[in-house]
């Protein structure tokens, strides 16, 4: 697909025509989460990723699935359409642009047998335009991650800050679509911009390059079910949801019925598997029982049981957890002890299971 | 007696919350909604007397029977406001006569601290009253609905009430904070 | 401070030659600005062991779950939280052995960041020790003054110095000039209407995304079930809408009146910036002004609001109108 | 969710007047598992009840909401009615739409909607109900009496006839306790000794008292059935088996000090029996005033007793013992003069109070009964009562009214003028309350066969006036200023609660008034019972009364306890605390707040963890139901069955029905 560049001083028009077509989002100026914005002109925002990121635009933190109440003759149940509202997502970070790709897998009938069509309306209406961070953020780390193109994120549409102008990359045919609203703000884009783009993108990649395995822990965990450095690890941890309801890939969720009187509904809600209540069941008996099992939980599932099925690492370097955990918990640590922990084990294999000769 | 039972047709339906668009009305409902916490031994025999000697109130006070002020958790009272009460009465024993002794005296601290908490929360002092109503005053169980129904009409009159807002399941249909702007 | 984190490890060290089955204390993360618990049970752990001025967290929380005997490094803030806790039988006081710390007060990193054209990639070193909280940055040092950098929390702390403890480290700190008064922020709120006051609460509770670590981090919060997970009966609606979020907060600091010592966890792990700390200290306020009580100061009484006296009659707001 | 069935009443038209029954029937229809919705007229009458009895049958109903009068008119009929039915009766919850809707509103649009909120309501709570159930507690059937006056003999010997243990426990070295210090008693002028000490001898024998005198109630605990009571029992310091209350220790004895039981008109020795007639009739020795103990040096009473009972060395015994019902019959103390000076209280000797006028007038007494003035010993000529000491009397005394005095005083003023015709006495009171059995009468026997001066009115002040002593008054009758130069001056001071009442109190958990007596469970229906179950309340210690009511309420009380134990155990409260402990974290705030001291802490394993921890139990025995400790519970750990979280938020929940 071609590539092109718009001056900054046309974003402003471009966007006012896209708000003509879609209900545009983007980082609010306190960089907390997505929201829908009319003031085009300062909607590409340097700030990095949002604290929240935008999964929750097609997982809503909650919602509505079904109601239900008491008619005449007897209970009514109404389901809740799924909605397709035209939205337009400006700004997503190259983090959180491959993140929901991992989520689109998840949702899919691929995966789980069952197209989710409340998150499949959202993003079928929702295209997203990605922008290159001008400078990360403490504790992100998507140079080392698998899923995280920096360069060519996956987005309708990738923009690149070039200084006085972005460069932009439509990656699919909605993204061209969305160029061409911009009919007369864009240019072609030169080898120049387009050589302007990869420095841009390898630098951040260097800046946010810690060295992690991510692409390792799927091997590394397996022999490590049992160790006792979970306990160690997650001794500190205090059962909050931050840093997976703040996770771009994470996507549990809970479903609950509410009534009063005669009416009510059912909805489903995030949930996490860092609640002590997330596996209990009704006898009291509760599987994940400490913390230990639940920083397991977390952590093999995106580096080792959601590769095992999907090929791909759910976790993108957002950093979010990093900075956001009020206990100091810190992935790539946890990461690394891990990983020097199952080498360990592997180098203790090695020489215990040495042939005795 | 004064019949103190006038219907109170207030000009506009209160302008509440935007999130809390006023459902459609029912005659039947317009009046500010105030739920009475009575305590069975004293407010509650106080209310009932009150009933013998026909002493009329405004109809708009739902009751709930509990053993003991003391019983009635403050989050009772959150709750009550969240599910769209216009005013919350908690009435127990006079201090000293209470039937468990001393119910009341744990209440009674508790909602000292309480009462200027709520009102912090945004909610007028006028909409949570704790009274001491005996199983003889009846007269005074009367006149304390009269008074709150009164002051709820008038918070009413004056756009002081967030309004009841839609019904709790339209609540719950309310788009979650996170997944939609929240500002 | 490296006097007092020598001082912190010879505690350590001590409490684990006597039994000790573990002393938590501090330990620096991946970079000088993050630090985080440590479980120090070896004496090569305590080794590891820091102290200075981003040690915020209230390491009271985790006393319950510790192995006992346990040893904890607390501040003023979280001794007085031990207090409540031993108060409410949740410890007994000889399985835990206290390393008091007198605490000059804790800074908070999104107070030093906004003001200055640094951002945390360029930051190599961090001094908030006393006076003024210097950032070294590419080279340069910038210097905030010290109440810009702390804490709200830690700007209205009336007990730096722990009042229980076993060993206190540092010499006692006189509290920072706002403690014991009301905070702007508090007054600004008191003085809305209520219909406003409501608004605002409801605004700030709209980002609230329930993810509990204001609940997770707090010291108080041990309840096995929080009220806000039980379904039959349904105090709180688990749906996020800024209603339930609010009400849920609610029962969480009503449930900690007369409780709370208001060490500011639950604001400091707020991921969405919500000002926790003011729906709590509204509560120490009316506590101070009515019945000159602070939580806290006392692990043999029994809950303040599990008491009465006759003397609560004239605060009681009942009969008044 | 249960099956419940709404049953709206008329109440003829009372209710149907008002509210229009027949929507609320049809609309609580409709409200969610309600399966049988309709109204009758009297849903309380025999008809209607077997509407309901039929419909739980017809609908398989497994709850009952009756939507009419107030729940203390009729819930208990109901709840027999559905219980005939097979239900459990507390499947059941009645809105009241009689006395809280249709008696205070007329407009019937909303007093319509008001009664079908309320019946939502209870329907919400009905549809989260649960069947309750009683649990039986054993019983120890042992009284414990506390106090031996008059009430705890009375009671005593009550309860031991019906066949049960009791053990009476005295502060004093002997029972007998006030009347014994009486000389005649009203109406009747009976010597009070001659009807009192033979109910002295009988308690001391009875096979099933066990007297302990000279001792105290240490500690109670436990709870109805089930106390488990410390006595101490104090060194009498002369050996109760060996003594054969010869009284050769007492003549003996070198100390001497003012008798409490003459009220300090006249001397006792440090050891001693308090009065002659003494029941067990064995001297204490007094430690703080015996020389022995003080000194080292004396051991006369030990050298002469020819029984060789005095035992120096006995200490204080411990009994621990088991009863399961408490009688208090600790009696009351008397105002003290002092606090009246312009009476000249306890200045002048010759301004004496009733209880010392009964010491005076007493043949057993320190004047042998010879009625003279303390100062001089002289005969009187010239007697003046005042009454209402320290009683009605809200700046120094007592609002309250004593109620024996006006009859003392009578019976006082009668003794003089029968030992001393000649003298004239006067009497200045406020009213006189002489109801009770031949009370009045005997008021006016003094007033007008004795010629006893009433006056009524004030005495502002007294003062001595030569060898008299000028009492001066008003006579608001006549409207005039009254002096009188009295010989003797006797106050009929007001009786009050004892001053150890708040200890006694706490002792027992159980509660005083304002005035520090003990407060019963009702004033009109439990007048001898208290709130906490299983204690029972006896004589003055309750509020002033005279003997006839003293022994009557004691009856009473023994009554109660014989009813308790006529059963092998009791059943508790349906309605009381229960306690979730995989929720419960043992913080004990509950125990804090529980006026009952119902709940204690307890051990547990926990199921899964196996863990061992501490949480909250509630003594089904002692708990009333309140629900204090729920409200104060942060986990919503404790429930209260009946009124659970459930059922009143789903009340609440019920008002927001579309």
């Amino acid at each position: 697909m071609p590539d092109y560049v718009i001056g900054k001083d046309k974003v402003a028009e471009w966007l006012r025509r896209l708000g003509e077509r879609y209900a545009i989002y983007a980082p609010d100026a306190d960089g907390i989460a997505f929201v829908r914005t009319t003031d085009y002109a300062s909607a590409l925002s340097p700030s990095g990723n949002t604290r929240r990121p935008p999964k929750e635009l097609f997982l809503p933190n909650s919602q509505v699935l079904l109601t239900f109440r008491q008619g005449e003759q007897g209970v009514e149940i109404t389901q809740e359409p799924a909605s397709g509202e035209p939205r337009l997502l400006v700004g997503v970070r190259p983090c959180d642009a491959a993140a929901l790709k991992l989520l689109d897998v998840v949702f899919s009938q691929d995966y789980s047998g069952y197209d989710d069509p409340y998150y499949r309306a959202a993003r079928a209406a929702t295209p997203v335009i990605s922008l290159l961070c001008a400078e990360p953020l403490e504790g992100c780390f998507c140079g080392d991650a698998p899923a995280v193109n920096l360069a060519s994120p996956p987005a309708d549409a990738a923009l690149t800050d070039l200084g006085d102008k972005y460069f932009a990359e439509a990656s699919s045919e909605t993204g061209e679509q969305l160029v061409a609203a911009g009919d007369g703000l864009f240019a072609a884009a030169s080898d120049a911009d387009r050589a302007g783009r990869d420095k841009a993108a390898a630098e951040l990649g260097r800046l946010t390059r810690e060295g992690l395995p991510l692409a390792q822990m799927r091997e590394r965990l397996r022999g490590l079910h049992e160790s006792g450095i979970w306990r160690d690890l997650a001794q500190k941890c205090v059962r909050c949801g931050v840093c997976s309801y703040l996770c771009p890939t994470c996507h549990c969720f809970d479903i609950q019925d509410e009534a009063f009187g005669s009416a009510g509904c059912r909805y489903r809600c995030w949930d996490t598997c860092q609640f002590t209540d997330f596996a209990l069941m009704s006898s009291g008996e509760n599987p994940r029982r400490d913390s230990a099992e639940r920083l397991k939980q977390r952590l093999c599932h995106k580096l080792e049981y959601l590769p095992d099925r999907t090929g791909m690492i759910y976790c993108v370097g957002c950093g979010r957890c990093v900075r956001l955990c009020p206990v100091g918990m810190d992935i790539r640590e946890t990461i690394e002890a891990l990983s020097a922990e199952a080498q360990a084990a592997a180098t203790q294999e090695e020489v215990s299971g040495a042939p005795a000769e | 007696m004064s019949r103190v039972e006038e219907r109170t047709h207030s000009q506009e339906p209160a302008r509440g919350e935007q999130a809390e668009a006023a459902r459609p009305r029912e005659a039947s409902d317009a009046g500010p909604r105030l739920l009475a916490f009575l305590c069975n031994w004293c407010s509650y025999a106080g209310a009932d007397l009150a009933g013998g000697g026909r002493l009329q109130y405004p109809p708009n006070v739902r009751i709930l029977r509990v053993p003991c002020s003391a019983r009635v958790d403050p989050v009772f009272v959150l709750r009550a406001f969240r599910l769209g009460m216009d005013g919350v009465l908690v009435a127990g024993c006079h201090p000293g006569d209470c039937h468990y002794s001393k119910g009341n005296l744990y209440t009674r601290r508790r909602m000292a601290v309480f009462k200027p908490w709520l009102e912090y929360l945004g909610i007028h002092p006028k909409r949570f009253r704790l009274e001491w109503i005996s199983a003889s005053e009846g007269q005074r169980f009367a006149q304390v609905i009269r008074e709150m129904v009164a002051d709820l009409e008038e918070l009413k009159r004056e756009g002081k009430l967030p309004g009841r807002g839609g019904t709790i399941v339209e609540a719950l249909r309310e788009p979650s904070t996170s997944g939609s702007p929240y500002v | 401070m490296s006097d007092i984190e020598e001082k912190i490890r010879e505690e350590a060290k001590r409490a684990l030659e006597r039994g000790a089955a573990c002393v938590i204390g501090f330990r620096q993360g991946r970079k000088p600005w993050r630090v985080t618990p440590c479980f120090a049970t070896t004496l090569a752990q305590v080794e590891k062991f820091v102290w200075n001025a981003v040690c915020a967290q209230n390491l009271a929380t985790y006393i319950i779950a510790a192995p006992k005997p346990a040893a904890v490094i607390l501040k003023g803030c979280d001794a007085r939280a031990l207090a409540t806790l031993l108060q409410e039988h949740q410890a007994k006081r000889e399985d835990v052995y206290v390393i008091g710390v007198s605490c000059p007060g804790m800074i908070d990193l999104d107070r030093l960041e906004p003001r200055n054209s640094w951002t945390w990639q360029g930051v190599s070193g961090l001094d908030g020790a006393s006076g003024d909280v210097i950032v070294a940055a590419r080279g340069a040092e910038h210097r905030v003054p010290r109440d810009d950098a702390l804490f709200a929390a830690c700007r209205a702390c009336a007990h730096p110095t722990p009042m229980l403890h076993d060993v206190l480290i540092g010499e006692p700190f006189e509290p920072p000039r706002a403690s014991g008064g009301a905070s702007a922020r508090l007054a600004e709120i008191e003085a809305m209407d209520p219909l406003a006051r409501r608004r605002y609460w409801l605004e700030q509770f709209k980002r609230c995304v329930r993810c509990n670590a204001c609940r997770s981090v707090c010291p108080l919060c041990y309840c096995r079930e929080c009220i806000a997970d039980i379904r039959e009966p349904r105090f709180v609606s688990r749906h996020p809408n800024a209603e339930d979020n609010l009400l849920f907060q609610c029962a969480r600091v009503w449930h900690a009146a007369g409780r709370c010592v208001d060490c500011g966890a639950c604001e400091r792990a707020c991921p969405m910036d919500i000002p926790l700390r003011e729906l709590g200290r509204k509560l120490d306020k009316e506590l101070r002004d009515l019945f000159a009580y602070e939580a806290g100061l006392d692990a043999e009484a029994p809950p303040f609001l599990a008491q009465f006296a006759e003397s609560d009659e004239e605060k009681s707001a009942a009969g008044s109108s | 969710m249960r099956r419940v069935g709404v049953f709206v009443c008329w109440c003829g038209t009372n209710i149907a007047k008002t509210v229009d029954v027949q929507k609320v029937a049809a609309e609580a229809a409709r409200l969610p598992g309600v399966v049988y919705a309709t109204d009758y007229r009297y849903v309380c009458s025999e008809p209607g009840q077997k509407i309901v009895r039929d419909a739980i049958g017809e609908h398989n109903l497994d709850a009952v909401v009756v939507a009419a009068c107030s729940p203390a008119m009729h819930e208990a009929t109901f709840q027999r009615c559905i219980a005939d039915a097979g239900l459990n009766p507390y499947v059941f919850q009645m809105a009241n739409i009689r006395e809280q809707c249709s008696w205070v509103h007329s407009d019937r649009e909303l007093a319509t909607a008001k009664a079908l909120d309320q019946t939502a309501i209870a329907v919400g709570a009905a549809a989260k109900g649960k069947p309750l159930m009683r649990s039986e507690i054993p019983i120890t059937k042992r009284a414990l009496i506390i106090g031996g006056g008059i009430a705890g003999i009375q009671a005593a010997l009550d309860i031991a006839d019906a066949g049960y243990q009791v053990a009476l426990v005295e502060r004093q070295p002997s029972i007998g306790g006030r009347m014994a210090q009486f000389d005649k008693t009203f109406p009747t002028m009976d010597c009070s000794a001659c009807i009192l000490t033979p109910k002295m001898v009988d308690a001391a024998r009875h096979p099933n008292i066990a007297l302990h005198t000279w001792s105290e109630v240490e500690s109670v605990s436990g709870y109805v059935g089930n106390f488990e009571v410390t006595i101490r029992k104090r060194a009498r310091s002369v050996n109760l088996e060996k003594c054969t209350g010869c009284g050769i220790c007492e003549e003996k004895c070198p100390s001497k000090v003012p008798s409490e039981f003459d009220a300090g008109l006249g001397m006792r020795r440090a050891v001693f029996r308090p009065f002659p007639q003494a029941v067990p009739n064995v001297p204490v020795i007094d430690r703080e005033n015996c020389r022995y103990f003080k000194t080292g040096k004396c051991g006369i009473c030990a050298k002469l007793c020819p029984a060789e009972a005095v035992d120096y060395d006995q200490g204080d015994e411990l009994l621990k013992e088991k009863f399961g019902a408490v009688v208090v019959a600790t009696g009351c103390d008397l105002y003290d003069p002092a606090r009246m000076g312009e009476y000249g209280g306890g200045r002048f000797a010759d301004v004496i109070t009733g209880e010392q006028f009964e010491r005076l007038v007493n043949v057993g007494g320190p004047t042998d009964g010879h009625i003279v003035r303390p100062s001089d010993h002289r005969e009187p000529k010239t007697v003046v009562f005042i009454q209402c000491v320290g009683s009605r009397d809200d700046t120094k005394g007592y609002p309250y009214c004593s109620r024996v005095c006006c009859m003392y005083t009578a019976k006082h003023a009668i003794l003089v003028k029968e030992k001393l015709p000649d003298a004239q006495v006067y009497i200045f009171y406020m009213d006189i309350r002489a109801a009770g059995k031949n009370y009045e009468e005997f008021v006016r026997r003094a007033q007008e066969e004795l010629g006893v001066k009433y006056l009524r009115g004030r005495v502002s002040r007294i003062y001595p006036e030569g060898d008299k002593l000028r009492v001066k008054g008003a006579d608001s009758l006549a409207g005039v200023a009254v002096e009188i130069d009295a010989d003797l001056v006797v106050l009929a001071t007001a009786l009050r609660a004892r001053d150890d009442v708040a200890e006694v109190a706490r002792m027992l958990s159980i509660q005083t008034d304002q005035y520090g007596f003990f407060a019963e469970a009702h004033p009109k229906l439990r007048p001898v019972e208290n709130l906490f179950a299983g204690i029972y309340l006896a004589g003055a210690c309750q509020y002033p009364r005279d003997i006839p009511d003293t022994v009557a309420a004691a009856s009473a009380a023994a009554a109660k306890v014989c009813v308790l134990f006529s059963r092998d155990s009791i059943l508790s409260e349906p309605m009381i605390a229960e306690v979730n402990q995989a929720r419960c974290s043992g913080c004990l705030t509950c125990e804090e707040v529980c006026p009952f001291d119902a709940i204690e802490a307890t051990v547990i394993t926990d199921m899964f963890t196996r863990e061992k921890r501490t949480v909250a139990k509630v003594n089904e025995a002692v708990c009333q139901g309140c629900g204090g400790c729920v409200a104060a519970c942060r986990s919503a750990a404790l429930n209260l069955r009946g009124f659970t979280d459930e059922q009143v938020l789903a009340g609440m929940e019920a008002l927001c029905r579309e």
